[in-house]
């Protein structure tokens, strides 16, 4: 009992560090003038997700998050800002413009929205989560899972990549005239 | 007997669509000759069909032959028929040879026009228009007719319409028909409401006085338009645009009397409707003391006669409207034949004067056309109703029946019929002694020259002298005392309903006869002797000058409101209403458009915005109303 | 018969358009398809059974069996007279474009084409959705022919007409669809009356835009001014014909009640179209003008006749759709050659035309004189039969009728002595020549049409109806 | 069998929300592709969190085949978009979305 | 042993003959020389198409009773078949039109490829059944269109539309997403029938993800208020692109947001229903005043396009057989005249070397009878005159409004009709009744040769655009059955 209580404290902080973590990096991540330092706040939010994916007890997302995003996306990402030269952009320059209330207005409304049908339904389905058993989240559990109800799924996700690999390839590669001016159309 | 009267209804209609069809293949004189020829040949019919009607008895004298229905609507239906009985025949014999005669005279008095064959076509199709009036076996042919000869009338008003004023007088000719056409359908449509159907027959009908006195109005309202009573008359005067023949034929001898006809044949609605017909004699007795006043001033010779129609068919609405029948039907007759004679001889004087009409500028003429001045003697001799000329039989017994007609009214009646004798006689002279009496003008020794010995004189003169002998034996078959067989052939018709005594006979006679012979007497003094000055009265001359203010009060009142109304109504309402109000919608759906397109910034965020902002209100209305 | 009757003009209008013909085969072709169209109809009027009535050579054939819609046509005796007057302005129209050679022969003449069988199909139709299509189809060509073939204003008269006819026809089709829906049926024969207002209304809306009733107009002045004369005259002789079918066919024996109760706006606004119409054209500047306005009181003396709804105002209308169809045509053609001789059609600017033309004087005569309903003309006899039926309805429409024919005197009186009288106008020149033998070849015919109607005109008048209840039953209810 | 230690459900899913709109927000402000890229995987973020947090509560492991799917998505999304932002840079072209208003209207 | 699931090769054959062509389409990019890779490629990418046709017809026929499959996330049903139809015809005609394209000749292969992957997704998509499948699928579609728009990297236009496409998409998706996730969490399931079956109509959490979905789907359908990246990207992308988005995208999505709101919500109807109505209702009103200002062909379009989907919207939100028929119905000549509309634009644009506004059809329709013919049938079509397709659908779809009792629908559908005439009319007029000296421009290269396959390609959506007309039974009988395998 005490241990269970003990272990909830201790889920407690955890989860208290990571969520704030989250949603600080999230932030960070919109309001940093700098794309690098924005990626990199990403890379902070990935990471914090992925403690609260294990807290979730989803094991394999969390690994993969950190091995798929933080890992392959995120070094992309810097690759590319480097690439190109980080350019600075102060969002909040020039006082607010319309579009800038209008943002605050309309994702504020979309969190509030959430949080409100959240809060109303905080006290029914959402108040106690079913019970799990010890494979949950387990790479096993997600592979097989993979191979039977979302197989499809599965193959889906592959051909996905394998597109945004052609569509890789050909928008980022140099072409080999650049220099010749080809009729637009 | 009934293919006499279909051969003398068509054959004019053929001849004018011959000519119609046949263009430059037929020679000018060709086309007048075959006009003549049709119209010969209609004559033909008609007395075919008089002869047939007399093999019938009296009382059997009807017959209708119907070619085809013509028009049906429902359970209404009228055929195309024609009727034969003592009236129609009688105005066929009148229409068919008054018409032929000034048809052949046509053919010397156009001569050398441009456009002969068109003249004659129309001549053709105004007399199987005016056939097809007399003719018709129900009323809405009837109404057919009525409209053709305006349309035929229209026609040869503006026949020179290069002349402004020939075509302004045609189009105001017809517009007044029109207008007579209007009332007269209108009278129709509550016949059909009424019986559903348009024969002569239904005319008998019992209806409430009501009924009775709107047909009864509307009826006359067409007659009236047609034979230039007040107050529709105004076109008849600016008629006389059209060639002389023109105003012998239909403005004097036969259109212009459709509307006695009309009254008498429709009779038994106007006895339905008493007062109709009281008003009817009413507009006659003003229309002739009125157009005899203004004739007093007219310098035109033409105008001068018209005047004197006019005049003249008022004697005979008075006659029809007081049911005094077979007298108005008698004068209609001499009336054809002496005012035509009139016309044509007028036509003479003016063909030898180079179409001049203005008889100021006229004089002496008698010693340069002694036949002439003959035949126009008779003619106004005849008009003025002297013994013992056309003109004398028939007035005078359309004034005893005014007398025996009684009452207040049949004495006014009578007495304006008598003062009109008066002033006939005066107008009449005073353009006799005017035109053909004293020296030559210097105008006319100018211009005057004699006919020849050709084709052209003699189409001129032997009409004129057929006619001239008409007016002067055509009243002899009925003199009212003593003998009267129109009486009698029109009995079946139109019995009269008044028949004067002989006092009242001879008092109208004797009377009638001194006034007329007053006026020519008082025209003599001032014109023909020149004893007497023209007496002056400004404003009674410029009332006469300007007929009373009609024209100028008409246009006032309806053509000037008509005109301001359409102009009101193009540059107020169809322009900025109609016309701008379609566009000015256009332009500000454009518009719309342009603010729509401009919140398409072409910035992605913006868009984006767009996108949140619907799911936020959509997911709240969703959850808000569930 | 019927299915003949739509598909030979459309079957020569695809013809016309693929084969690489040279323009005077092409014209030749058109037109002889179009004479082989009037062809067919006098074989329809020769068999049709007029003692019988009724619907005959009907053809049905299944196109949306769920929702009750078919291709039914079939014709009544009054629509004999409709399609005959449609064939016959179109032959004619026909034949003068050919002969007075238009741009893009080919795809002209097709389109003509594609209009007659486009308006014999809405004259035919039995079903509303197909009414409704082929209602829609005149539409097509009619842009085209307009839009391109039109005077310098054409693209702005275009697109007034199409909006305009556009607005009411779709409000219409939202009525046919409801109609129809809860009807479980568009079957024009099979369905049942309705009392609905609304309904009523939408059918009425596209109806007097058509025809078009005062103040529905905007498009007309300038889409009869803009377009080539021969279009102008199926415009107004024959397009318009359509809505006024309209009236007749569906809004007064689907709509017995509502037309009923509307029945005093409309005939006030059919009035006050007939009274406006005669004036402005009494007004008008121009010969297009004239026609063109007296065109839109023409339409509104029609529908007083079918809103009389009696056997008198409807044989009336029938008699005076073909009528005014066969004369405004007429006028239309003549004074597409009279503006070929002048290159205007301001009045001011013509006159003296009569003289050393007898052809052009007495065939411009001769249709003016009929235009106006002189007595005994065959339009006399529908004006006549009209305002009797509406008569019976109400004194005060026939006379407000009346009131119009003595206006109609005026201002074709007026058109005439322009054009044909007085002094020699500005743009007449001394070598502007008669009436060319083709030119009369076209007139002529119509005028031949109208005269003959004029000696019978119960040639229609006793043929549209007979046996047909349908009408006579909604005036029966009206009684 | 493991019951869920710690906060609720409803707790994850704040933050989910939150990390949602902030994404959100991101892309509605932000001028920068790169940043905007950024901000919306900061959105697929959210909804995987949301995703997993609704897997662990029903103890149904579709969610998280789902949230899988979804990184994968969004890896593709990236390599896309990086590859679209690298083409525009070659094109020398400012790296600023209102610039990118020659569409528009 | 894991159990592994039955897979239904059959189902899966369109989709997996599309994957078979990009396959080859890229080995082509790698294998074939470069003069003959445009050729194999697109023989491989139009064969792929043809024979997912093909087996689409096969399903059709072979599926009377509808059923999931492979563990069911996949729908094999009359729907699927004929949307798969649909597509599938579009995808096959747009190969037609891109061939002759005046592009670099850098990444033709990968062009056909992506073209290939672009109809597999949403051959896939409209098969979804459960929520993972739909937003995968979407994203695989939308993806190879992000890259199809800016395939040609020297077009600035492209790029600019890419990059927006991309944004603005992955916002849509997210959305979407997001909207799952709710609806999951509410109901425990991703199926759709499970969805229906979980009995969470009053649920918040699932009314907040149907507004999601809803956003979604209406984003790919590109409907208003959610529709602006529509005209930006119809503009920028290479013309054939721009035919396959505006007929393949829209038909995919409609037919898609049929079935999840019919299967996954029937309980939730009088929302989404009303949301749906709105929609549509916005899209008329939006898509169609902004196409009257607009000068450039693409983007009048792009604005038809927005307002079509506005008159297809009216269907679902009839929610009833009828409705669906309606959709179904209206998709057949839409599609045609899409493509065909977008192949007549890019003659003229192969013509003037310029992208083509309304000033420079002028004269068009004169010098290229067909094309101009075509075109002219086209925006009748759109604007829903009779002897088009278009006509029918718009009176089913009207229909299908009246018989929910949105009489109000109706007219609002009609006052759109009456002002989309002035700009569909406007291109007529543009292209007849103005003259060709009226032009400005000279065309390149002299007189354009006479393109056989774009002829091909808009005589084909002609005969399709007006036979639909007069086939309209044979059709609606296809379109109910392939209904009928929705719970209605």
């Amino acid at each position: 009992m005490l241990i269970a209580s003990a272990g909830n404290v201790l889920v407690w902080m955890v989860w208290i560090v990571a969520a704030f973590a989250c949603l600080g990096s999230g932030v960070a991540v919109v309001s940093f003038s700098s794309p690098f330092y924005s990626a990199l706040g990403l890379i902070g939010n990935l990471g914090s997700l992925a403690v609260l994916y294990l807290l979730l007890s989803a094991e394999f997302v969390a690994a993969a998050q950190v091995l798929v995003y933080a890992g392959a996306v995120m070094v992309m990402f810097l690759f590319v800002i480097a690439y190109i030269g980080p350019r600075s952009e102060s969002p909040w320059a020039g006082g607010p413009s319309w579009q800038a209330v209008g943002a605050v207005l309309a994702s504020g409304a979309v969190f509030i929205e959430i949080v409100v049908v959240i809060g109303l339904k905080a006290s029914g389905q959402l108040s106690h989560s079913e019970h799990v058993d010890g494979t949950f989240g387990t790479p096993a559990y997600i592979g097989r899972l993979f191979l039977t109800d979302h197989l499809l799924a599965f193959e889906i996700t592959s051909i996905v990549l394998l597109v945004a690999a052609v569509g890789g390839v050909v928008l980022g590669a140099h072409s080999r005239r650049s220099a010749e001016e080809v009729p637009s159309l | 007997m009934v293919w006499g009267a279909w051969i003398c209804l068509l054959s004019p209609l053929v001849a004018a669509c011959a000519i119609t069809v046949g263009g430059t293949h037929l020679s000018r004189r060709a086309a007048g000759w075959l006009a003549t020829s049709s119209c010969v040949v209609a004559f033909a019919g008609a007395v075919a069909s008089f002869v047939g009607l007399l093999t019938h008895t009296a009382s059997d004298r009807q017959f209708i032959s119907t070619a085809w229905t013509w028009i049906s609507g429902g359970r209404y239906q009228s055929g195309l028929s024609v009727i034969v009985d003592p009236l129609s025949v009688f105005m066929m014999l009148i229409v068919a040879g008054v018409g032929g005669l000034i048809v052949w005279y046509s053919i010397g008095y156009m001569d050398g026009d441009d456009e002969e064959r068109r003249y004659f076509a129309y001549m053709a199709l105004f007399v199987f228009s005016m056939l097809l009036l007399v003719q018709s076996g129900n009323l809405i042919l009837l109404l057919a007719g009525w409209g053709m000869v305006g349309l035929s009338s229209y026609l040869l008003i503006g026949y020179w319409h290069q002349r402004p004023t020939a075509v302004a007088a045609a189009k105001k000719a017809f517009v007044m028909n029109a207008i007579g056409d209007a009332t007269m359908a209108l009278a129709l449509f509550l016949l059909i409401q009424q019986g559903n159907s348009l024969e002569f027959g239904v005319l008998g009908g019992d209806f409430s006085s009501t009924v009775a006195n709107l047909v009864a109005l509307g009826l006359l309202g067409g007659a009236v338009a047609k034979s230039a009573q007040i107050p529709l008359h105004t076109w008849l005067p600016d008629a006389m645009e059209g060639p002389t023949p023109v105003s012998a034929l239909i403005h004097a001898a036969t259109m212009v009397t459709a509307g006695v006809y009309l009254i008498v044949r429709t009779h038994a609605i106007f006895e339905q409707a008493p007062k109709v017909a009281d008003v009817a004699a009413g507009l006659g007795a003003a229309t002739l003391l009125v157009a005899g006043l203004i004739a007093l001033v007219q310098v035109d010779i033409k105008r001068v006669i018209a005047y004197s129609t006019m005049s003249q068919i008022g004697y005979m609405f008075v006659g029809a409207g007081i049911g005094s029948y077979p007298n108005a039907m008698f004068h209609l007759m001499t009336h054809a034949f002496f005012k035509a004679l009139l016309f044509m001889t007028a036509g003479i004087v003016i063909h030898a004067l180079t179409d001049e009409q203005d008889i100021r500028k006229m004089g002496g003429l008698r010693q340069l056309a002694p036949k002439t001045y003959w035949a126009f003697l008779v003619g106004s001799l005849a008009l003025v109703g002297i013994f013992p000329f056309a003109g004398f039989f028939s007035k005078d017994s359309i004034l005893a029946a005014a007398m025996a007609k009684g009452g207040a009214f049949g004495y006014i009646l009578w007495a304006a019929g008598l003062a009109g004798t008066f002033l006939t006689g005066l107008y009449t002279f005073r353009l006799l002694f005017v035109v053909f009496w004293g020296e030559p003008s210097a105008f006319v020794r100018e211009h005057f020259h004699p006919l020849g010995r050709d084709v052209v004189a003699f189409s001129l003169a032997i009409p004129v002298g057929i006619l001239g002998v008409l007016s002067v034996v055509g009243g002899w078959i009925q003199f009212s005392p003593w003998w009267h067989p129109v009486e009698t052939w029109l009995q079946t018709v139109a019995e009269p309903i008044v028949s004067p005594a002989s006092w009242q006979e001879w008092t109208s006679i004797a009377l009638s006869l001194l006034l007329g012979l007053t006026g020519i007497g008082v025209a003599w003094a001032i014109y023909g002797a020149h004893r007497v000055a023209v007496p002056r009265i400004a404003w009674a001359q410029r009332t006469l000058e300007h007929k009373f203010y009609f024209d100028e009060a008409y246009d006032a009142l309806f053509y000037a409101p008509a005109v301001f109304l359409a102009n009101f109504l193009r540059r107020g309402v169809e322009q900025p209403l109609i016309a701008d109000s379609g566009r000015d919608l256009g332009d500000d759906t454009r518009d719309l458009g342009g603010i729509v397109a401009r919140a398409q910034t072409g910035l992605v965020r913006t868009y984006a915005l767009a996108i949140a902002t619907g799911v936020a209100v959509l997911a709240i209305v969703f959850v808000i109303v569930k | 018969m019927t299915t003949l009757l739509i598909c030979l003009p459309l079957a020569a209008a695809l013809i016309v358009w693929v084969l690489p013909l040279n323009p005077v085969s092409a014209g030749s072709l058109s037109l002889l398809a179009a004479l082989a169209e009037v062809g067919v109809w006098i074989q329809l009027v020769v068999r049709y059974d007029f003692s019988k009535g009724g619907l005959q050579f009907s053809e049905q054939h299944t196109w949306i069996k769920d929702l009750g819609v078919s291709y039914h046509v079939g014709v009544y005796g009054f629509s004999v007279w409709l399609i005959g007057l449609t064939v016959v302005v179109l032959a004619a129209a026909i034949a003068y474009a050919f002969w007075a050679g238009r741009e893009r022969t080919r795809a002209y003449m097709g389109l003509m084409l594609f209009l007659t069988g486009a308006i014999v199909g809405v004259f035919t139709a039995q079903d509303l959705l197909l009414f409704y299509a082929f209602f829609e189809a005149m539409l097509i060509p009619l842009y085209i022919l307009v839009g391109v073939w039109g005077g310098p204003g054409r693209l702005g008269a275009t697109l007034k007409f199409v909006l305009y006819t556009m607005a009411g026809s779709l409000l219409m089709l939202a009525a046919i669809i409801a109609y129809g829906l809860s009807q479980g049926t568009f079957d024009l024969v099979a369905i049942n009356p309705v009392s609905s207002d609304w309904l009523f209304l939408g059918f009425v809306a596209a109806f007097a835009i058509k025809a078009p009733l005062f103040p529905l107009h905007g498009w007309l002045p300038d889409a009869y001014r803009e377009s080539s004369p021969e279009v102008a005259a199926v415009l107004s002789g024959v397009v318009s014909k359509a809505a006024a079918y309209g009236f007749l066919r569906i809004a007064i024996t689907k709509f017995p009640g509502p037309a009923h109760d509307f029945r005093v706006p409309i005939l006030a606004l059919a009035t006050v179209s007939l009274i406006y119409g005669s004036l402005l054209a009494f007004r008008a500047p121009d010969m297009r003008g004239v026609v063109a306005y007296s065109s839109l009181a023409q339409m509104g003396l029609i529908t007083m006749g079918v809103f009389a709804v009696n056997d008198l105002g409807l044989d009336g209308s029938v008699l005076q759709m073909v009528n005014h169809g066969l004369v405004s045509a007429t006028l239309f053609l003549i004074v597409g050659m009279i503006e070929r001789r002048t290159l205007t059609g301001e009045l001011g600017r013509l006159g003296g035309m009569a003289r050393g033309r007898p052809a052009l004087a007495t065939v411009l005569l001769t249709a003016g004189v009929i235009a106006l309903a002189v007595p005994l003309s065959s339009a006399f006899a529908g004006e006549f039969l009209i305002l009797a039926g509406i008569f019976q309805r109400g004194w005060g429409w026939a006379v407000a009728g009346a009131v119009a024919i003595v206006l109609a005197a005026m201002y074709v009186l007026r058109l005439i002595s322009a054009v044909l009288h007085r002094d020699v106008g500005p743009a007449v020149s001394e070598s502007a020549l008669d009436l060319r033998p083709a030119e009369l070849g076209v007139t002529v015919p119509l005028l031949v049409c109208l005269l003959a109607l004029s000696v019978w005109p119960a040639a229609i008048t006793q043929h549209s109806f007979r046996g047909d209840h349908g009408a006579f039953d909604v005036a029966e209810q009206f009684k | 069998m493991i019951a869920l230690l710690g906060p609720e459900i409803a707790w994850y899913l704040g933050v989910a929300a939150f990390l949602f709109a902030t994404g959100a927000f991101g892309v509605l402000l932000r001028r920068n592709p790169l940043i905007v890229l950024l901000s919306l995987e900061i959105m697929l973020n959210g909804a995987n969190l949301a995703l997993i947090g609704f897997s662990r509560n029903l103890g149904d492991g579709g969610g998280q085949i789902f949230a899988l799917a979804v990184m994968a998505v969004a890896a593709s999304e990236v390599v896309v978009g990086l590859g679209l932002v690298v083409a525009l840079n070659r094109k020398r072209i400012t790296l600023d979305v209102d610039r990118l208003n020659t569409l528009r209207g | 042993m894991i159990p592994r699931p039955h897979v239904d090769w059959f189902a899966l054959a369109p989709v997996n003959s599309l994957l078979v062509a990009t396959g080859i389409a890229l080995l082509c990019a790698v294998l074939v020389p470069r003069r003959g890779r445009k050729g194999a490629a697109g023989l491989a990418c139009a064969l792929g198409y043809a024979a997912a046709f093909g087996f689409a017809i096969a399903l059709y026929v072979k599926s009377p009773h509808p059923e999931g499959v492979v563990a069911n996330a996949f729908d094999r049903d009359r729907l699927t078949a004929l949307a798969t139809m649909i597509v599938a015809a579009t995808g096959f005609l747009t190969v037609a039109v891109a061939y002759r394209e005046r592009a670099r000749e850098d990444h033709t292969a990968e062009y056909y490829a992506l073209l290939a992957a672009a109809g597999a997704g949403m051959c896939f998509f409209v098969g979804a059944n459960n929520l993972m499948t739909l937003f995968l699928a979407l994203e695989w579609f939308s993806i190879s269109l992000y890259i199809l728009c800016a395939i040609d990297r020297d077009r600035i236009g492209g790029l600019e539309a890419a990059l927006k496409y991309l944004v603005i998409g992955s916002f849509g998706s997210a959305v979407l997403l997001f909207g799952s996730a709710l609806v999951y969490g509410a109901t425990g399931k991703l199926d759709f029938a499970g969805i229906a079956a979980a009995g969470a109509q009053h649920d918040v959490l699932l009314l907040f993800g149907l507004a999601m979905l809803i956003a979604g789907l209406s984003f790919k359908a590109s409907a208003a208020p959610f529709h602006q990246w529509t005209p930006d990207v119809y503009e920028g992308a290479p013309t054939p692109v721009t035919g396959f988005m505006a007929a393949a995208t829209k038909t995919a999505a409609l037919v898609v947001m049929l079935r999840v709101l019919v299967t996954a919500f029937p309980a939730n109807a009088h929302l989404w229903t009303v949301a749906v109505a709105v929609i549509s209702v916005c899209s008329l009103v939006i898509g169609n005043f902004a196409a009257l200002v607009q000068r450039g062909v693409k983007r009048m379009l792009a604005y038809s396009s927005v307002s079509q989907a506005g008159f297809m919207l009216i269907g679902i939100a009839a929610n009833s057989s009828l409705g669906g028929q309606a959709l179904l119905y209206y998709l057949i000549p839409y599609t045609a005249m899409s493509i065909g509309a977008f192949a007549v634009v890019a003659a003229r644009e192969r013509e003037l070397g310029v992208p083509v506004t309304f000033e420079n059809m002028a004269g068009f329709g004169w010098e290229r009878p067909l094309f101009g013919v075509a075109m002219w049938a086209f925006m009748l079509g759109f604007a829903g005159f009779p002897l088009t397709g278009g006509f029918v659908g718009k009176f089913y779809v009207f229909s299908a409004a009246y018989r929910h009792g949105w009489t109000w629908l109706v007219i609002v559908g009609v006052l759109a009709t009456l002002v989309s005439l002035y700009y569909y009319l406007g291109l007529v007029r543009a292209m007849f009744m103005r003259r060709t000296e009226d032009l400005q421009l000279a065309p390149i290269g002299g007189s354009p040769p006479r393109e056989a396959l774009l002829q091909t390609v808009t005589v084909t959506c002609l005969v399709v655009t007006v036979g639909s007309f007069f086939a309209v039974q044979p059709l609606i009988d296809l379109c109910r059955h392939a209904v009928d395998s929705l719970p209605f």
